[in-house]
């Protein structure tokens, strides 16, 4: 059996931090298209300022998460520091006593931040938002653990079901953020949100089989 | 983007400084550097607090002072304050007697300030909101909980205020501010769009000659968009919506007209007169009427207009003693 | 064009009536369509009459009011008064203790009060002037009879309204304005054009990216058009003319950002942080800072600066009560 | 000897209004290169309410100047009000108590207005305005009517006057008015004011000129 040890929290959120940096313009321009174009400068100002706050400490997952969470929402306030904030918050208290993670804990984690930010958020699946990524995600992710599949085929369940979700938001109409204006016209273009969420939980996955590897090297 | 600015990135930790610098006698810092608070508070009264994007000045903070708000968080251009700050703002309002928190329905002050709210209940302070929904454009009468907020919230930081300034307690001020916000009906008419430091460009486009009826304060689109009407139609383009949707005829109201940002004082005055030749012809009574710039979207042209049914509970509330970078009375 | 009038050819007229309905607590009508009266001038005082082009807005009308200016003449836009008007104004503000005339340095004013005085010396109306010539940026300091009256006319209309509300004769509210306006020095800087409703089309060009230091009212230009700088460096480039034209050091100073129109007003006060820095790095204390939109160009964008020197004579009058559309205090 | 009858007041300057009405947009073109393009919107509104107002009156000459200088100075302010209301007051005062206009008498109603504008502006020849075609022309006429011209050959020196006057604007440099602002840029054109004070006192001599025929026939 595959176990995550959690004391890897800096490394892996590391990993994150420079995928939201990474796409920071990349994320401005899908949000420009239908939104007001700043989705890349906000995500990446708060996952920045994680970053720095953190610069040089080991962190558990838990205590990663945890950080993150109340840097996104106690620095970048809008929509997407309650969210994100939430989300991560969630994940951050569901791993807290652990000191390690299998595939079902891992997987109990993502149903955490999953219903964290559905206690904040009214939105959902179909609205054009990035629970569009995230719902199919973790479905996928847990019926492969569901399913006995090994951890490492659940992330790659966890980034299947990211990727797909992310593309179904091409096809929807907006119904919740500025999106929701353009009506018909949001169609044809993929959310912002489900693309910043869809390169996190891919990375989250691209990172945790990292660790996997490395522990059973 | 011709802005008077420094890093765009900056734009409102830099512009809250020249506020405390140049306003000593409204403002006063506190532990958070997004949340200001009145210098001369009364004590003993209950907390009015406020919150919302920037971008909207003299709103947010432009409304804390006498008989008005005592702290304000200040989000980013267009953006909610972090629930950080709706906190902090909640902490240096609360005397002991409560926290009223009055602000406009928007995803993201809606997240911050519920978070907000669940932290302050862990400090114990008691914390009430009002969630104002005035604008008619941007939802049908029947899903009023689905209405923005715009500049019918004056009204409620008035209203609110004023009761707290008397020694009202929190469920009155609760219960008076809602009223105020309830009797609110507006509409926003956008001529052109505005720029966002941080983003460099338009937020949206509005075609030269053409008006968005109904449109939101961050562009937010409205009900239609059409040919640029004169003064007295666009008038009665803004009256019909508002005017439909709750029955002001026969009593007293008030009057806002709001510019946007760009539009001059002049033109306000102007588009007034059309509205108080059609509220008159309709047998409604203007108590008072303020127009100016109180609620406006950067550089945005366009205005708002709000009309409010007064009744003997909220006229002197209305009227009373007020004192701000905003409004005086 | 994305202006709320209807006819172009009747923008002021309509503005009026608009005012007028608005603010009856300010505004009386008089004989004269293009003058209007305080509704509530207290007796037995100086007349303080003003006047000019409109499209300044809230200049020069807003200064009617309590404390400040007790009849207004209104041009067109950016166009002056006619005599008739000013003659009007002189007539409604006097109460047989004379009129101070305070107005500023342009050709039109200067030659249509001048006609207006005449006229009012037949009625035996005794009417003295004070001429704002307060930009620096418009002739140097050797040749101040060339220079335009800018946003010091503020302080000019604050003072000399404060010493007739305070029953001052006739001579001693011209001594005091005239005082007052020579202690302003003022400057602004232009970042966008503006667009007269009759022209239909910009006043003139700034190129984005630019800004014209120096501009005047009415886009009169400046002393040199430079890459737009970031606040900080502009505060330096509006301070430098304005520091060197008298010398402020060791005293206090009244402090006044006014925008032109469309500049949001954070960004005014972004500006006011460095003005503020810049005045204490060189010993000079502020007693008083308005930031605001007090004396625009229809929707241009860009502000302009005034220092005020203050003395123990002008401090109080400076700071006294005054109610009106544009200031309270 | 030619006179002219001052009882035409109402003719003659029903045709000054004619050649403003007409060249309203040219007057506001010139204005608009180098001044804001307001020049022939002013004047019209000033014209055309002047002969609102007096409608099938028939007026005296001196009459008809003073009405029309009262409605400039009263309605449409500026300078152009002061101005050319005082350029047009200072006429009818000087032509008030006669019947008839010799050449001299003529050139003493020009003289006047001329004095009576630079009572209430500072400006000269040379700082290109008005002041450029109005003072050659009456200097030209006085110099025709000194040389015992004939009245009809010291309109011509009136023309010839306004319309060199008027010329010389283009290569000055403005010293007042809007377009002493652009320093050097103004040379090269025309100063709008200049062209209305030409098209005015060319078509005051024209209108006198068919009148001194007529009373001749
Ligand atoms: N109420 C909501 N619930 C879930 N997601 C939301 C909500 N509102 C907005 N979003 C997401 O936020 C994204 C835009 O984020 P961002 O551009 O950072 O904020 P803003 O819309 O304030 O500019 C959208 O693409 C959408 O996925
Ligand atoms: N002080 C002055 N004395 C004489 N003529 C002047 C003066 N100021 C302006 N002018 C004349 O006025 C003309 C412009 O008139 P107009 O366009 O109607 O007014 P404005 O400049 O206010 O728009 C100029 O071309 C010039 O001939
Ligand atoms: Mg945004
Ligand atoms: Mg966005
Ligand atoms: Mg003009
Ligand atoms: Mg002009």
């Amino acid at each position: 059996m595959q176990f995550l040890d959690t004391s890897h929290g800096s490394d892996i959120l590391g990993d994150l931090v420079d995928v939201i940096l990474d796409n920071r313009d990349y994320l401005s321009e899908v949000d420009g298209s239908i939104g007001d174009g700043d989705h890349g400068i906000n995500m990446a100002k708060g996952f920045r300022l994680y970053s720095e706050s953190i610069q040089g400490q080991s962190l558990s997952l838990a205590k990663a998460f945890t950080t993150l969470a109340n840097t996104l929402m106690g620095s970048i306030g809008g929509s997407m520091g309650p969210l994100y904030g939430s989300l991560f918050l969630g994940m951050g208290n569901a791993s807290k006593d652990l000191d390690t993670l299998d595939a079902r804990t891992f997987g109990d984690m993502l149903s955490a931040g999953l219903e964290s930010i559905q206690s904040i958020s009214d939105a959902n699946v179909g609205d054009k938002c990035l629970l569009d990524t995230l719902v199919p995600a973790v479905m996928d992710y847990r019926h492969a653990v569901d399913d006995d599949d090994s951890f490492t085929s659940a992330l790659q369940a966890l980034r299947n079901g990211a990727e797909r979700g992310c593309e179904s938001t091409r096809e929807l109409e907006a119904k919740i953020g500025r999106a929701a204006r353009l009506g018909e016209r949001s169609k044809g273009h993929l959310d912002a949100g489900a693309v910043s969420c869809c390169l996190l939980l891919v990375r989250l996955a691209d990172s945790t089989e990292r660790h996997l590897e490395r522990a059973a090297a | 983007m011709q802005r008077i600015i420094n890093d765009p990135d900056n734009v409102v930790d830099d512009a809250v400084r020249g506020y405390l610098r140049a306003s000593p006698e409204f403002y006063a810092a506190t532990d958070h550097p997004r949340v200001l608070k009145y210098a001369a508070t009364t004590s003993g009264k209950v907390g009015v607090v406020t919150g919302g994007g920037s971008g909207h000045e003299p709103a947010f903070l432009g409304y804390v002072g006498d008989g008005l708000c005592d702290a304000v968080a200040i989000g980013e251009i267009f953006s909610s304050p972090t629930a950080d700050a709706f906190l902090e703002a909640f902490r240096v309002a609360d005397q002991g007697r409560g926290v009223a928190c009055l602000y406009g329905n928007y995803a993201g002050d809606n997240m911050n300030v519920k978070m907000a709210r669940q932290m302050a209940e862990m400090e114990s302070i008691d914390v009430k909101t009002v969630i104002a929904r005035d604008d008619v454009a941007s939802a049908p009468a029947d899903q009023r909980e689905k209405r923005r907020g715009v500049a019918g919230e004056i009204m409620m930081w008035k209203v609110g205020g004023a009761a707290a300034a008397r020694h009202d307690d929190l469920d009155e001020v609760i219960r008076l501010a809602q009223k105020a916000v309830d009797a609110c009906s507006s509409i926003g008419v956008g001529l052109s769009s505005c720029t966002i430091p941080a983003n460099g460009k338009p937020n949206f486009t509005i075609a030269p000659g053409h008006m968005e009826l109904g449109i939101g304060h961050h562009g937010e689109p409205g009900i239609e968009v059409v040919p640029l009407p004169d003064a007295k139609a666009m008038a009665d383009a803004m009256c019909d919506p508002v005017l439909a949707d709750q029955d002001f005829t026969g009593g007293d109201v008030a009057v806002l007209i709001s510019g946007l940002g760009a539009t001059p004082v002049m033109e306000l005055n102007l588009l007034y007169a059309h509205v108080a030749d059609r509220l008159e012809a309709e047998g409604i009574t203007v108590h008072r009427a303020d127009i100016g710039n109180y609620f406006t979207s950067l550089e945005m042209m366009g205005a708002t207009l709000t009309v409010m049914k007064l009744d003997e509970e909220l006229k002197p509330l209305v009227d009373a003693p007020a004192r701000s970078l905003a409004i005086t009375r």
